[in-house]
């Protein structure tokens, strides 16, 4: 019955608008400026329920909205979800209201302006997943830059500007090269920048190959891919906490999204192609990033390594189509590696947030992030170290947290590709237990380390809250994600059909 | 009650009982949270108990819970497979675990990490409790991680000691090295029959495998390999870390760092037997893989020999036990080798008893003294300390495996097999098997003299013992501690002789575990517990337990003081046993710091010089320079803007000049 | 048909021009019986002049082409539109300028006739259709600016400034004429449309059509700024007072605009193959030239200079697409880049007062706490040169690529694309200093409402324009389709 | 070859020759008069292509004004012309260099386009050059020449604003001034530093 | 009779020399105009001699503009000149150098 009603806008636009009137507030005194914002957030949320109450499970696009916007080129408002989108506009929501309650007493300088960039953002970001036309995407997919620009420009720590720049020029460079791709496909459509025109359209060997470059260039740049990643570090160490949240959360999972939106549909010929290349770029950012992770003596950088190791398994369960030489060659490869990479997603959306919250909280206290001014925290802050080890081992991929359900089936699906892939990959069992639990060791456990240690407050109730909402969504994840697997299935075995199909 | 609510009991109220202990326990206070995990953990083995009595009617249950995820054409489930093999694992776990629990109250009294303690043990039970019940990998998968993360949990028990979470880390880690073999077998049987059976559960991939027993793969490229061998091959690599197997075992003595109560209930009794139970659960598959067998008998008997010559140097009590359950456990995987899988398990359920009693009374003792754990610091014990010093000596005569003891029985029967198996390489193991008998014999021996026998040598240490209380003459435990060592120990003496004629030769397994052609052999030898301890007077392994006992006994009882030149003559030997033949130098040397390494030297040269320092920024200050440059052009003098801008026209003029079309 | 026939009919098309003619001449008289105190009234005359003539000319809007003057003057929808926007656009400047000017003693009875006749000779040359039209209309704009350049005179800078523009103006009208004349003799004749024809027929010796193309193309380049005959730009736009610059840097662009598409695309669209290679070649140097040179500089004025510069690279790549399609993108864009000026210089007459210019980029340090408002004004502004969505400077970059690609011209576009990534890197460096940085000197803002509400105007404008583009698009096309 | 041929071959040599000194002779004044002589050669020239009228038009307005004005220039700013031209020959290659290389060019193409074409015949007699262009220039033309007057307007403006300047010296009364001037503003207590009171007129 | 070519080459040449002038011109401003002057001189020789040979009015009639023009030109160069002579005490074209890079 909710289908009249304009959902997938309010999603969008809901956020938005409380942004611009906790701007309009101001911050001569900030407290009605949080409670706006988080009545904000919570709307925000609660426009998105239908999108999972009525959610019918199929392929179709739902929700959809379409109004002409600039009809000279026939560019229109058309919005609408299926089961890839669906999660991710979920997940941003819900990581908004978390932004929002983390930031509560930490952030007190120009709050409303904090508060108003992470609810536009937060508007825009739901547009990015919404939008049904190329034009439409790739304004939401621009605009996103500017409040990630400001606040980790603003907001962030020492070496902010030039995280804040690099993260900006990064992301520019490839999504202008996918802007110029977007014009050619609406050359070839002859006049439509319809995603679902760019799909049908029969596109020759070398143009699906300069395509698939190109918008590889803005969605590699987004996950972050291996070695178009070093932005991430930069920008993660310098962001606010609520800034990396939200950057390791949502914004690398675009470029995943983008990958199955875009390349894999609109340029399936070029994606069997380069499909081993891909691969190869994943599993260095597996192993590779997963042992640069292992010797970080920073939390965030650690955490962020941690976020392109997971984000290469996605990529790498994106790619995984046909068997190669080294091939088990048992049974044809079929959906399980992209199930598990949006799984993978979505997973890593929460545990990366709960791990970058779970830093933040700790540098909050001791405004240092470096692993050796910590040690023997447990000894202060129980609860908080329960918290810090649940998320660990769920970065760690324990069965039962929602971090294990994606690698496996990223696994299950690569092993059908080759068993030296999945060996590769399956690494990351080693690895990520290594670098997570060692940073547990040396930061959680041991003897107090220091004075400041010892003087350490345990997490308090607001704290408390984001925690536990982080945690039980990992666990509902690990232990019964098969609702979800339900919505997104029909649409995987759509876009596994379109793949198998050549465009030439 | 039906079996399904049976069976969902045992396995969920010890979960129940964790959660309890774990949320209110801090505020609740100590009795609340020993009495609901203690009372949760009593209601799940009286299920067992309940469920082992349907199956003895023939009963059987392999039921889903719930459905974990679907895709397209498969399903995957949490759900319960309970045969006989399961529920006799159902009734170890859950009796061992609570003797724990109520040894615990003792043991842990004056911790303050009490409540958690008690949280953490429920909550492993629960896993193991899903571990052996799971009807289907990925459920076996599941409880399999969160049994190795309660122990690392529990190792690290006291994470302020440096050692401990050490060592937590360390078996954590070398754990995941086995389960990535473990995923990775997984991941090719679900890519071999999860299309095929629509999922990953037991039964039908059971029912499916012999037809692709004759299967190759080319993982190597021109160089088929069957299978079967590949998938088991992984699946065993995971029982490897589990079980502690060689070269895999080297967390297991580290992880005696934590609390006594754990080693005898994870890294003696359960856990560790994990590994074991899981091939037992395979053998339909791991019987189509000859390779796969001797692999598994060659690893067993390695492990089995070598590790229980280390015992023999240990000085700490508990790295004693230690190192004979890693021995014991090869005896074990030797028997999964020889196909023996009823045995296995039967050695499994016996040691399962001996050596808790074992590591309860080291337990025992060590509190005692006040969390001294050195023998050296020990002896003559046995006067103060008369029940304990009774129990450990049955556990040690088990160990030793003495008739009438119960583990005489289970080795017994596994040197039995293993010289009937077909296995390639059983007569290796037949004889490093042998040798660790002898071994064992010492080993546990040398403890019982060393701690009970003797003069006393704690005498002085209790003045300078850092609590500084004054009785420094020990004293008998407290009755939750002695309790569950006489409860213990009385199925160390007879449920061998009980139990080996059902459950060996009785047709016991039937449908849980193949009937194999080394069973048949041996039931043909087979004439009755009473035929088979007076056959063993006549039988080599006996005289060599009887030897092991001797020569402990002239070493550390007759001529002590041989013992040290004994130490010195065999100089080299003996350095080399301390050091565990280098293995950890090793993995740290090579696995943790060349990782380290690596690691660095591609941070450094890979992400900071070439990607960021070159590509990067090299390119932003490329551009930098040439704007600089280009800067340079604008001179602010008019003759050079206009020159270039004559220059322009002049570009121009050559372009067309030179350019013919309508020229 | 020598017989002079000056019907209504005749100079109806003609009526803004000449109603703005007498309005100057009156400014220009009766700004000598003001006295000092009333010297307002004279800006106030002058801006209801400009208004007055936009007002007149959007009553105009919607009649058919007519030629008139014996093919000397034209009046079609391009025409119409170009000259509302470039009298919006003066009156803006003068708006945003006047306390500038004021402050500085500049608001004189000069400054306003001399920028009104600069106005009149945009006018003249949007619409001319004739050479010689163009040339007078030209010069006329020119002229007048070289003079309001100089009109600081006791500033060494200025004059500098006026000097440099003034040789180098000469010598490319020089340049222009030279073409001209080549044309004429190829072409035998000066109205654009008998070139056309002549070319299309064949009759034409096109030798000396296309060796006198090189030479209008490079006057063309020359007022346009585009490389490698851009140099004057950064000079001038420093040197000269910032209302000047504005004045030289907005409205003349949308006149400079007409002149080519008069030029080119009516009067030499048969040579468009031979023209759309120069283009190529002046587009990609400019948006090299531009975009990374402005990296280097510290002077905002300097830098929005070599901005311009890349500007008119993408206004280029626009056009030589060679058809409506590119035409009305560059209509679109050039539009869009009027407005975007109008802001950003807008912003630093904003910052300046008494002795202070706030002319380099440390100037804007922290303006962000001084005030939100105008840190999000110069924002947008910022964005939207750097052509980021859902800016309207994103659109225009968006459908003049489309236009090339369109044309075939991937490779430029890709180009383009990169160095417009080079060009994102300093507009950000605003941003930075605006946002990142802790203020440095104290900043003061105009007094003046009206000023602020067009500065805010402007960037209202960026932004809705960006969010509802289409109307202006059509409104583009339409004018396009109707006037080729 | 006939004697129009020769006359133009003479002056053109004139032309080329008189503009060369004029660019590259160091004194302005010489260089002013050697335009002059080139303006009067390019008249001579126009006269052979029987455009008697701009002929006469171009002496009176160039020779007759604006070399005047020029003359003027260079005598009222009293230049130091001890300044010789070094750095002249450093710059001569290049320049000079890309200069022929125009040149060439240009006339190779001009050559090239211009070639053949019969010259017309010379106009009928009792043609009047000067009479075509005045019927031409007030009717066709009136836009442009309108638009001319207002380009010399301009011109005025901006000469008369950029150069004349009321000098200080110059004292003359302002009544307004006188009339609005009150006690208030003859004395005034200055504390600290002194402000300039900005009550005198239009000085710049 | 002189061919159209004989009086386009002049015009390139006299052309040229002006251009030249203008860029070669390192010392004297006022030279520097006298540079344009010529550069006007040669558009206009090639104006008229196209007239005569088309046979077309119009050509002279833009030459007469262009005169109009080249005299204002003219005049507000030299205003600035003299503006910017006031300011810098220099006509040197080298000491036009302050506004750069």
């Amino acid at each position: 019955m909710l289908q009249e009603l304009p959902v997938l806008s309010m999603t969008i636009w809901v956020p938005i608008f409380f942004g611009i009137t906790v701007l309009v507030v101001g911050d001569r005194n900030p407290a009605p400026a949080r409670w706006i914002a988080l009545v904000g957030s919570i709307l925000g949320l609660l426009a998105c329920v239908p999108l999972w109450t009525d959610f019918d499970r199929t392929a179709a696009m739902q929700f959809v909205e379409m109004r002409p916007w600039i009809t000279h080129f026939s560019i229109n408002y058309h919005l609408g979800v299926d089961g890839i989108s669906m999660p991710f506009i979920l997940l941003n929501s819900f990581m908004t209201v978390l932004v929002v309650i983390a930031h509560w007493e930490v952030v007190t300088d120009k709050v409303s302006q904090y508060l108003a960039a992470f609810l536009v953002m937060s508007g825009l970001i739901n547009g990015v997943f919404a939008s049904l036309d190329a034009i439409v995407f790739y304004v939401f997919f621009e605009a996103m830059l500017i409040p990630m620009f400001l606040i980790i420009g603003i907001w962030g720590g020492p070496n902010r500007v030039y995280a804040a720049v690099k993260f900006f020029l990064y992301t520019l460079l490839g999504s202008l090269l996918m802007l110029a791709a977007f014009i050619y496909l609406y050359h070839l459509t002859n006049g439509s920048f319809e995603i679902a025109d760019f799909h049908k359209v029969a596109i020759g060997d070398t143009a699906q190959k300069l395509i698939f470059m190109a918008m590889f260039m803005s969605f590699a740049v987004k996950v972050p891919m291996w070695p178009v990643h070093t932005w991430l570090p930069d920008a993660h160490v310098e962001a606010p906490t609520g800034g990396s949240v939200i950057l390791a959360a949502i914004t690398l999972k675009i470029g995943g999204y983008g990958f199955l939106r875009f390349n894999l549909p609109i340029t399936p010929d070029a994606a069997h192609y380069f499909d081993t290349f891909m691969i190869t770029l994943s599993l260095i950012a597996v192993v590779y990033i997963g042992l640069v992770a292992l010797i970080q003596s920073d939390m965030k950088k650690l955490i962020a390594y941690s976020s392109i190791s997971h984000m290469g398994f996605v990529t790498l369960g994106l790619f995984v189509f046909t068997p190669d030489a080294t091939g088990l060659r048992l049974g044809l490869p079929v959906a399980e590696g992209i199930l598990g990479g949006i799984l993978q997603m979505i997973s890593h959306g929460f545990i990366s947030a709960a791990m970058f919250l779970c830093v933040g909280v700790l540098y909050d206290r001791m405004h240092s992030r470096e692993i050796s001014d910590y040690g023997g925290v447990a000894n202060r802050m129980p609860v908080f170290a329960a918290f810090f080890v649940f998320f660990a081992m769920a970065n760690s991929g324990l069965p039962g947290t929602s971090g294990f359900v994606g690698e496996f089936f990223v696994i299950l699906g690569t092993i059908k590709v080759s068993f030296w892939y999945a060996l590769l990959a399956a690494t990351t069992l080693i690895f990520g237990a290594a670098y997570t639990l060692w940073m547990v060791k040396r930061v959680i456990y041991g003897e107090v380390a220091n004075d400041q240690v010892a003087q350490l407050q345990d997490v308090g109730k607001r704290e408390i809250v984001f925690l536990t909402l982080l945690a039980v969504a990992v666990l509902a994840m690990g232990l019964y994600p098969k609702p979800l697997a339900e919505a997104i299935n029909p649409t995987i075995q759509e876009l596994v059909r379109h793949v198998a199909q050549s465009k030439l | 009650m039906d079996l399904m609510t049976l069976s969902c009991v045992a396995a969920f109220s010890p979960l129940v009982g964790a959660i309890l202990a774990g949320f209110l326990g801090w505020k609740l206070g100590r009795v609340f949270s020993h009495t609901v995990t203690i009372v949760s953990v009593a209601v799940s083995f009286a299920a067992s108990v309940a469920v082992l009595v349907q199956v003895m009617n023939g009963a059987h249950l392999d039921a889903e819970v719930y459905t974990w995820i679907t895709g397209n054409g498969w399903k995957m489930q949490v759900g319960f497979l309970v045969d006989r093999l399961t529920v006799t694992m159902m009734c170890v776990v859950t009796f061992v675990s609570l003797m724990v629990h109520v040894y615990t109250i003792g043991y842990m009294a004056d911790d303050p990490g009490y409540q958690r303690f008690f949280a953490y043990i429920s909550l492993f039970t629960f896993s193991m409790m899903m571990l052996v019940m799971a009807n289907n990998f990925v459920q076996l998968f599941f409880g399999w991680e969160a049994v190795g993360l309660v122990s690392y949990l529990l190792i690290g028990f006291w994470f302020t000691r440096p050692t401990a979470i050490y060592a937590n880390l360390k078996a954590f880690l070398v754990n995941r090295v086995g389960d990535f073999g473990f995923l990775l077998g997984i991941g090719i049987l679900f890519a071999q029959f999860g299309g095929i059976t629509g999922g990953l559960d037991y039964a039908p991939i059971f029912a499916e495998a012999p037809r692709y027993a004759a299967k190759m793969v080319e993982i190597i490229p021109g160089v088929p390999w069957a299978l079967m061998s590949v998938i088991c091959i992984c699946l065993f690599i995971g029982a490897m870390g589990k079980s502690a197997q060689f070269p895999l075992h080297v967390w297991l003595p580290d992880s005696m760092e934590g609390p006594t109560p754990i080693s005898a209930l994870i890294h003696a009794a359960t856990m560790v037997t994990a590994g074991i139970f899981m091939v037992a659960r395979m053998s339909p598959l791991f019987e189509l893989s000859q390779a796969a067998l001797s692999f598994v008998i060659v690893i067993g008997a390695i492990t089995c020999f070598f590790m229980a010559l280390i015992a023999i140097v240990q000085y700490d009590i508990k790295r004693v036990v230690a190192y004979s359950t890693l021995s014991q456990l090869g005896y074990m995987t030797m028997a999964l080798g020889a196909s023996a899988y009823s045995a296995a398990i039967f050695h499994l359920m016996t040691h399962a008893f001996f050596k808790a009693v074992l590591f309860l009374g080291a337990g025992s003792v060590i509190i005692a003294l006040h969390h001294e754990q050195d023998m050296r610091k020990m002896g003559g014990l046995r006067k103060y300390m008369p029940i304990t010093y009774i129990t450990v000596l049955i556990g040690a005569l088990a160990n030793a495996g003495i008739p009438p003891f119960a583990g005489f029985f289970s080795k017994d029967s596994i040197v039995e097999a293993l010289h009937l198996s077909h296995t390639p390489g059983h007569m290796f193991a037949y004889v490093l098997a042998l040798g660790g008998i002898f071994v064992s014999g010492l080993y546990s021996f040398r403890l019982v003299f060393f701690a009970f026998h003797g003069k006393p040598r704690f005498d002085t240490h209790g003045h300078h013992e850092g609590h500084g209380e004054s009785h420094a003459v020990p004293h008998e435990s407290p009755w939750v501690v002695t309790l569950p060592l006489i409860l213990l120990a009385i199925p160390s003496i007879f449920i061998g002789a009980l139990a080996i004629g059902p459950m060996l030769y009785g047709g016991w397994f039937d449908g849980a575990i193949v009937k194999t052609a080394t069973m048949e052999e041996m039931a043909r030898e087979f004439h009755g517990a009473m035929g088979m301890v007076l056959h063993a007077f006549t039988t080599l392994p006996f005289w060599l337990s009887i030897a092991g006992v001797a020569t402990a006994w002239f070493f550390y009882i007759r001529r002590p003081d041989l013992a040290g030149v004994a130490r010195r003559k065999f100089g080299v030997l003996v350095t080399v046993l301390d050091r565990k033949y280098g293995f950890d130098d090793f993995n740290d040397w090579f696995f943790a710091g060349g990782a380290r390494k690596l690691g660095r030297g591609l941070w450094t040269w890979g992400d900071k010089t070439i990607i960021d320092g070159i590509m990067v920024n090299g390119t932003a200050r490329l551009i930098g320079a040439f704007a600089g440059f280009a800067r340079r052009m604008q001179t602010g003098y008019i003759y050079t803007y206009a020159f270039s801008m004559i220059l322009g026209v002049a570009a121009f003029l050559t372009y067309f000049l030179f350019y013919v079309r309508k020229l | 048909m020598n017989q002079a026939t000056f019907s209504l009919a005749t100079l109806a098309p003609a009526m803004p021009e000449i109603v703005l003619l007498a309005l100057v001449s009156i400014l220009l008289i009766a700004d000598l019986f003001f006295k000092d105190h009333e010297k307002h009234l004279t800006y106030w005359l002058a801006l209801v002049s400009l208004v007055g003539t936009a007002i007149l000319t959007l009553a105009t809007v919607g009649r058919p082409t007519v030629v008139t003057f014996h093919g000397m003057f034209v009046a079609d929808p391009l025409s119409q539109m170009l000259k509302v926007a470039t009298l919006l656009t003066v009156a803006a400047t003068l708006v945003l300028g006047r306390s500038y000017l004021e402050i500085r003693n500049m608001l004189t009875g000069e400054f306003l006739c001399l920028a009104l006749f600069g106005t009149l000779g945009m006018l003249v040359m949007i619409s001319a259709h004739h050479f010689i039209t163009l040339f007078l209309g030209l010069e006329l704009m020119a002229l007048s600016q070289y003079a309001m350049v100089a009109l600081q005179r006791d500033s060494a800078r200025a004059t500098e400034a006026a000097m440099k523009y003034f040789v180098l103006g000469a010598l490319s009208s020089g340049l222009l004429l030279y073409g001209m004349s080549m044309i004429y003799g190829g072409t035998g004749s000066l109205e654009l449309t008998r070139v056309a024809h002549a070319i299309e027929n064949g009759n034409a010796r096109n030798t000396l059509a296309l060796f006198g193309l090189v030479f209008v193309v490079a006057g063309i380049a020359f007022k346009l700024g585009a490389a490698p005959f851009h140099m004057w730009i950064p000079d001038v736009y420093h040197g000269a007072a910032t209302p000047t610059t504005l004045i030289i840097g907005a409205a003349p662009k949308l006149a400079a605009f007409a002149f080519i598409m008069r030029l080119l695309a009516t009067g030499l669209q048969g040579l468009s193959p031979d023209w759309q290679q120069m283009l190529v070649i002046l587009a990609v140097a400019s948006l090299a030239v531009g975009n990374i040179i402005a990296i280097a500089q510290a002077n905002l004025k300097r830098m929005l200079a070599y901005s311009t510069i890349s500007h008119m690279g993408f206004l280029l790549v626009g056009i030589l697409a060679g058809n409506n399609n590119g035409y009305s993108s560059a209509l679109f864009y050039v539009i869009a880049y009027a407005i975007m000026t109008l802001g950003s210089f807008g912003m630093i007459l904003l910052l300046s007062r008494a002795g202070f210019e706030a002319e380099n980029i440390d100037d804007f340090r922290g303006l962000n706490q001084k005030s939100k408002w105008y840190a999000f004004v110069m924002l947008v502004l910022m964005f939207s040169l750097s052509g980021l969505p859902p800016t309207v400077g994103f659109f225009a970059k968006l459908f003049v690529l489309q236009a090339a690609l369109d044309a075939g011209y991937t490779w430029l576009v890709v180009i383009a694309v990169l160095l417009s990534v080079i060009g994102a890197f300093y507009y950000l460096r605003i941003v930075k200093v605006m946002y990142m940085d802790a203020p440095a000197g104290e900043i003061t803002f105009e007094r003046r409402a009206d000023a602020r509400w067009m500065l805010s105007a402007t960037a209202v404008a960026t932004l809705a324009l960006g969010l509802f583009p289409a109307r202006l698009m059509d409104l583009c096309v339409r004018a396009i389709t109707a006037s080729l | 070859m006939d004697f129009v041929l020769i006359l133009f071959y003479f002056f053109g040599a004139v032309l080329l020759v008189s503009s060369a000194m004029v660019v590259t002779l160091r004194n302005p004044v010489h260089a002013a008069l050697f335009l002059v002589l080139a303006f009067f050669t390019a008249a001579a020239l126009w006269m052979l292509l029987y455009a008697e009228f701009l002929a006469i038009t171009l002496v009176l307005v160039y020779v007759g004004a604006v070399m005047v004005l020029f003359l003027f220039v260079v005598m009222m700013l009293d230049v130091n012309l001890d300044v010789l031209r070094e750095g002249f020959w450093k710059h001569l290659p290049l320049a000079g260099l890309v200069g022929l290389v125009m040149a060439v060019e240009m006339v190779a193409l001009v050559y090239r386009g211009a070639r053949g074409g019969t010259p017309p015949a010379a106009p009928p007699a009792g043609y009047s050059n000067t009479k075509e262009l005045g019927r031409v220039l007030y009717t066709d033309y009136v836009f442009p020449f309108e638009l001319a007057a207002v380009i010399l307007l301009v011109a005025i403006v901006a000469a008369i604003a950029l150069t004349l300047r009321s000098r200080k010296e110059t004292k003359y009364q302002d009544a307004r001034t006188q009339l609005a001037a009150r006690p208030g503003d003859r004395l005034r207590i200055v504390k600290g530093m002194n402000e300039t009171s900005a009550t005198e007129g239009d000085t710049p | 009779m002189i061919p159209l070519s004989h009086f386009l080459i002049l015009g390139a040449l006299l052309f040229s020399i002006g251009v030249v002038g203008v860029f070669m011109n390192r010392k004297n401003l006022i030279i520097l105009l006298m540079a344009i002057e010529l550069m006007l001189l040669a558009v206009n020789m090639n104006f008229i001699a196209f007239s005569h040979h088309l046979g077309d009015l119009s050509g002279q009639v833009f030459v007469f503009f262009i005169l109009t023009v080249a005299a204002a030109e003219s005049a507000i160069g030299l205003a600035i000149l003299v503006a910017l002579f006031r300011n810098l005490r220099s006509i040197n074209v080298a000491d036009l150098g302050s506004l750069k890079g």
